[in-house]
């Protein structure tokens, strides 16, 4: 199941509801990410995440059905927030169940790198000199460039 | 056609979405993109450099040679930069 | 933090403690071990761990040492429980923050490998035949004939 | 000597923990084991196969040429079956 909410979200709720009832599930592997407060001593302020509803669902939708295809899960859960967040705030999600803890470890840690580089958001991040928004990694610009005929 | 503009794109351009007629000729993501450019100083100061934009037409992403239709909703954005 | 309890634990209260208030965080990464009801079609009854206290959090603690040393974590927990557990109930949590979610997620399946093979407890299976002691993996055997003159 | 006995090794002698005097001669862990074993049936029994006991002398594990002290705390066990 895919989520793109504001609000923020129970990660312990969250995680129980994948195994409750589940007789098959022996290892729930969780991540969640935070906005950071400091990057290399440095303090960041808070930030605010714009996303394009509607396709954000369906690239979060499709990366969450190649999990489910490559690793053998019982469940799989995403959660990412948009809107103005704080540091120490809540981003993002990601619940993998399955029988074996390493296919478990393997789709989580899949699916928290598509988002990390890839997921449709755009980052404008507050900073003492005005908004600055984020560049992109260039791992994303390599993944898009086969998209794009320059 | 509907578009939608995100990121700096938007900021630059003042609007986050728009519906238009499309004129005579502009059949794809990269004629629209031609287009776009020449509607004032916001836009082309936008799309100066195509390199960094990114297209999706109906929610998939789209390469430049992509045909586009009067009921298309279009979406012009920057790299994303990930959750 | 190490904890070997017979009580459950509350697993989103435990992943917020170690993120709060800590402004290098940037992902926690956690898996939950549960009992599973079922293991290649056939059911399985309820099971009881046993352990040797005072043991078992000395090598918990130096596992966790081991972790943080190889890893740049922000923080560790490893709560183990023992006694009966029936199917679906939590056996463990472990819980990794750091800066870097690679980090994270590689010290959260080395904690989770090691406890699942070396921990120092002893399963006692129920079984339609009765009860029954779970045999040590031959992973298990392998690291400990380096400490046995056979 | 404080002597501690988990799992099976438990079931099979009976017991979970005893204080014993240590009898002169018996210096090492591999004595204990040679002592053990004809202490009675139940003991024989558990200690048929010293290769799956694995012994902790005050929460460390050690080889079967371990020292052993009036003092300690000696855990026979099988190998564990992890968590």
């Amino acid at each position: 199941m895919i989520r793109v909410q504001r609000e923020d979200f129970d990660v312990g709720a969250e995680i129980d509801r994948l195994s409750r009832g589940r007789h098959g599930v022996g290892g729930i592997v969780s991540f969640v990410g935070v906005v950071r407060g400091a990057a290399g001593g440095e303090p960041i302020g808070a930030m605010t995440l714009e996303h394009y509803p509607g396709m954000t669902e369906k690239l979060l939708a499709e990366i969450e059905a190649e999990a489910r295809q490559r690793w053998p899960l019982e469940d799989a859960l995403v959660i990412h927030r948009y809107g103005r967040l704080e540091p120490g705030e809540r981003i993002v999600l990601v619940v993998t169940a399955s029988a074996h803890r390493q296919a478990a470890f393997e789709a989580c840690e899949f699916l928290v790198d598509w988002l990390k580089t890839k997921a449709p958001f755009w980052k404008l991040e507050e900073t003492p000199s005005g908004p600055r928004w984020v560049e992109a990694q260039a791992s994303d610009d390599q993944a898009t460039k086969r998209w794009v005929a320059e | 056609m509907k578009l939608l503009y995100f990121a700096w794109l938007r900021a630059k351009i003042g609007i986050a979405e728009e519906t238009v007629e499309l004129p005579a000729g502009v059949a794809t993501v990269g004629a629209l993109l031609d287009w776009l450019k020449r509607r004032g100083p916001g836009f082309a100061d936008a799309f100066r450099d195509a390199s960094v934009v990114r297209v999706a037409v109906n929610h998939t992403y789209v390469p430049w040679d992509h045909p586009i239709k009067a009921d298309d909703e279009v979406a012009l954005f920057p790299p994303v930069t990930g959750g």
